[in-house]
């Protein structure tokens, strides 16, 4: 069995459903910022606190991409998630072969293989439709 | 500050030249621009040239070849964008009175690039990019949450591909010359859904430049002169700050500058060429640009208020859809469109009357921000 | 015209930075600036940002990582002439009263680049590229008849690497901190005969960024404003034109305008950062810029003239050879240099009382022309 | 055998020792350009002759050049040959193991192989030092 390594470091934490995906608010302006920077983006001030962002989400929009990526096989789906904080999230969408994709949909974050690299599996978060409205 | 005129302007025919090396098409369209002026090449006291994959120093290597050497010269790269800057920088080193005639150049020859035939990968390190982002899906993404918002159909958003394609006939400068329907369109390959392949502009070499002078030395070169009016170029805003991924922001907020600059309004903008890379990019700029209300913008396009012989005719020349997308090329290539038909030049897709023209580009892929770049220009007779 | 002002500089290290992206170098330089001007990232109104590898609209990604978004931005590609462009550009917008305070980056990162550990090959349809030409033969020619016709020494030109190399060795911000024998050059492989491996710049990345405000602004910032009192940019001259392959008319001239502009000679340059890309340009720069005639550029290197502690040092900061040559950023770099020279803030290399000081940068190769571009700063306390 | 091909069209005739380069010579300003141009790059005139130039000149430099070419594998050695006309001609130098270079000798046109590529011989001109004075 290959070694499971997170594709980008500081971004999850948790490799199995109890993870989450870190993010940072300002406490001087409110803003959550996704991925983490060391200032706030908004209003450029330092006083950041972690947290971990909702596991669950709307889909705000999807597509279905018919053309090869760097890692991934057409057809792929990939999608921004609406999360109850306000921050929208980038990701692939697993599952959506067995059920079809609406905007508006709720979704659950999933961590997953997203592609091999020689010796390793590199795991990420993906978003999959939920069953009865949460993860 | 001094106003500012545009003299002469030149353009390549778009389309795929695999046997024309980049700085050839640059000076291919120089060479018009300096023919149209009725100026000498040794005239030009300093030059733009917009270029994304032509490699080092490639304006140089465009003027070179037209015997302007010993001037000076700057390479511009902005996405989609870069030859709107080109202009813009133009525009400026007239109008503050650094020198007193220049030329911008936008070249892009894609076929010869290392690009050619390739996916265009994201940089190294960015996030979207290796989770399966491109640029059709980025707009894929919007057109999906558009149709489902506000209830418009794939047929709908067909139209402007129709329309641009036919007016793209009529253009001696265009890629392609051929009407299409909208049963073409929609069934046409998935690219990324619900964007199919003739929604999108396609991979174009070419060329385009324009001569500036100031307004009150224009009389000697031309009885024509058209005058920049505005000249607007803004970098993008992070996407956190955009509520609606349906319209850009940046394109409403340069827009709006750029009335301000002009004194003018959309109501005044009599023809226009804005940035269909995709159909439905223009119904959103329709908005954006002030032309029409959010939720009227189907209309506009099905009334033919921005089709030839409307209010204001959207993309005469073909757009980006059908003349094509030459990338650092196209914000000149859509000024020589309008300076055409601000002159009366148009031929067979004339604008009667045309006086006030506006211009727009947007582009660039970053993580995090809503796009790259966007210009708008004005311009008048 | 105003008066411009530097009021912030700032650099990463130079090396070899396999895991740091183009954006993220060009970051760190750009927070540097900012927080030696003592600004907030909020207050720039403007940017320019030099590169050439790293792909699209670099420049938005450097800006949105430190906070700047929605400004007039402007990517900039002049080969090693970029960064000066960069600063040059910014000097106009501010002496022009366009705006009242910008940033200008230089960044380049090699070792991410599609171009890392790969033959920089010809553009296509580059007849000298084609039949064998490459940057090293391009001044190996010029060095073997610049040796042959004026009897210079390898062992002579060897001595231009000796002094930069040991200058770097004071540099923290420098590619390479050692120093290096007459022999380990002359002996060290050979590249395009006569040029060795120690006497070529290395590959390097890093990135540079320099605050300009109005002069009559300055004082709000710093109590050490440093003044721009000449900004040349020019490109490249016909090869057919060009007498003497030994000696740059490209840089003399570039050279006398920024003399003109500054109301100033050669006589009364302190301190000095020229294109040193191989030890011998740095000896035929010493000529085209004024600091000695044809034939006394030995003389003056050996008799320690052009060494610290002598009339005019030259490449304090270790130069191109030693500091390393970031491309799109040695531009920038050398004014950081520079700005501390003329601060006293540049430690054991400094320069005591330096009061004006010149920087000049020169590159880009297109088939039939002397070089791409050239560009001459000269900055005074 | 494989056929030969000209590396570029229009820089040279004759694909033998009894071809020439081809230049123009500007008849306003009396500039010699090579390669052609539809104008003169000197006085922007468009009045040009067609002209072939000298086939023998004066090694103005030389480099041997050891690092990998597109086409050439290291060592080569590569030059700017100083025609009559006053004009630079950069080129391959050939016969340089032979007999060693030295800036000022002089040296003869000839139109050899340059590179193989698939089914054909790419064929150009080269500069080799000349026997007696003269090509
Ligand atoms: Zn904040
Ligand atoms: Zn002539």
């Amino acid at each position: 069995m290959k070694t499971g390594v997170p594709f980008r470091e500081g971004l999850f934490q948790g490799s199995d459903e109890k993870g989450s995906l870190l993010g940072a608010r300002c406490r001087q302006c409110g803003q959550i910022i996704f991925p983490r920077r060391e200032a706030c983006l908004n209003c450029l001030g330092n006083d950041l606190e972690l947290i971990q962002l909702s596991r669950k989400g709307k889909l705000y929009s999807y597509t279905i991409v018919h053309m090869p990526s760097e890692h991934f096989e057409p057809p792929y789906a990939v999608g921004w998630i609406e999360l109850p904080e306000g921050v929208k999230i980038f990701s692939q969408i697993r599952g959506w072969q067995e059920r079809p994709l609406e905007t508006g949909m709720d979704m659950a974050l999933h961590f997953e293989k997203l592609w091999d690299e020689e010796e390793k599996e590199v795991v990420g978060y993906v978003f999959r439709p939920s069953t009865n409205g949460g993860a | 500050m001094r106003d500012v005129a545009i003299i002469g302007v030149g353009s390549t025919v778009m389309g795929k030249f695999p046997e024309s090396l980049p700085y050839e098409l640059g000076a291919e369209a120089a060479r018009a621009a300096i023919q149209d002026a009725g100026i000498s090449p040794g005239d030009l006291q300093f030059a733009y040239c917009a270029n994304l994959y032509g490699g080092m120093v490639i304006g140089q290597a465009v003027m070179g070849e037209i015997g302007i050497t010993d001037i000076e010269l700057t390479n511009i790269e902005n996405a989609c964008t870069g030859g709107a800057t080109a202009v813009r920088k133009a525009w400026w080193d007239i109008a503050s009175g650094l020198y007193d005639i220049g030329i911008a150049v936008g070249v892009e020859s894609i076929t010869t690039s290392p690009m050619a035939g390739k996916l265009i990968t994201p940089a190294k390190g960015d996030i979207t990019g290796e989770l399966g982002m491109n640029m059709v899906a980025r707009f894929a993404l919007s057109q999906r949450r558009y149709m489902d918002m506000f209830n418009i159909s794939l047929e709908q958003i067909a139209q402007v591909s129709v329309k641009n394609h036919r007016n793209g006939c009529m253009n001696p400068y265009s890629q392609y010359r051929k009407e299409l329907t909208i049963e073409e369109i929609v069934n046409s390959r998935p690219i990324c859904e619900p964007i199919t392949l003739l929604q999108c502009c396609p991979s174009t070499d070419g060329a385009a430049a324009a001569i500036l002078v100031p307004l009150d030395l224009a009389g000697k070169y031309t009885s024509q002169p058209v005058t920049i009016a505005a000249s607007v170029l803004k970098s993008g805003d992070y996407a956190f700050r955009w509520e609606d991924m349906t319209f850009s922001d940046m394109t409403s907020k340069c827009a709006n500058s750029a009335y301000e600059m002009a004194g003018l309004g959309p109501e005044d903008v009599d023809v226009c060429e804005l940035h269909d890379a995709f159909a439905m990019n223009e119904l959103q700029h329709y908005v954006e640009l002030g032309f029409c209300k959010r939720g009227e913008e189907v209309r506009l396009l099905e009334e033919g208020v921005t089709d030839l012989g409307g209010k204001i005719p959207v993309n005469t020349s073909g757009g980006l859809l059908s003349k094509g997308h030459p990338v650092s090329a196209s914000g000149v290539a859509q000024i020589a469109e309008l300076v055409w038909q601000l002159r009366g030049q148009a031929g067979e897709r004339q604008v009667a009357g045309a006086k006030v023209a506006l211009a727009h580009v947007i582009g660039g892929e970053v993580t995090g921000l809503e796009s790259g770049a966007v210009a708008v220009h004005i311009l008048k007779r």
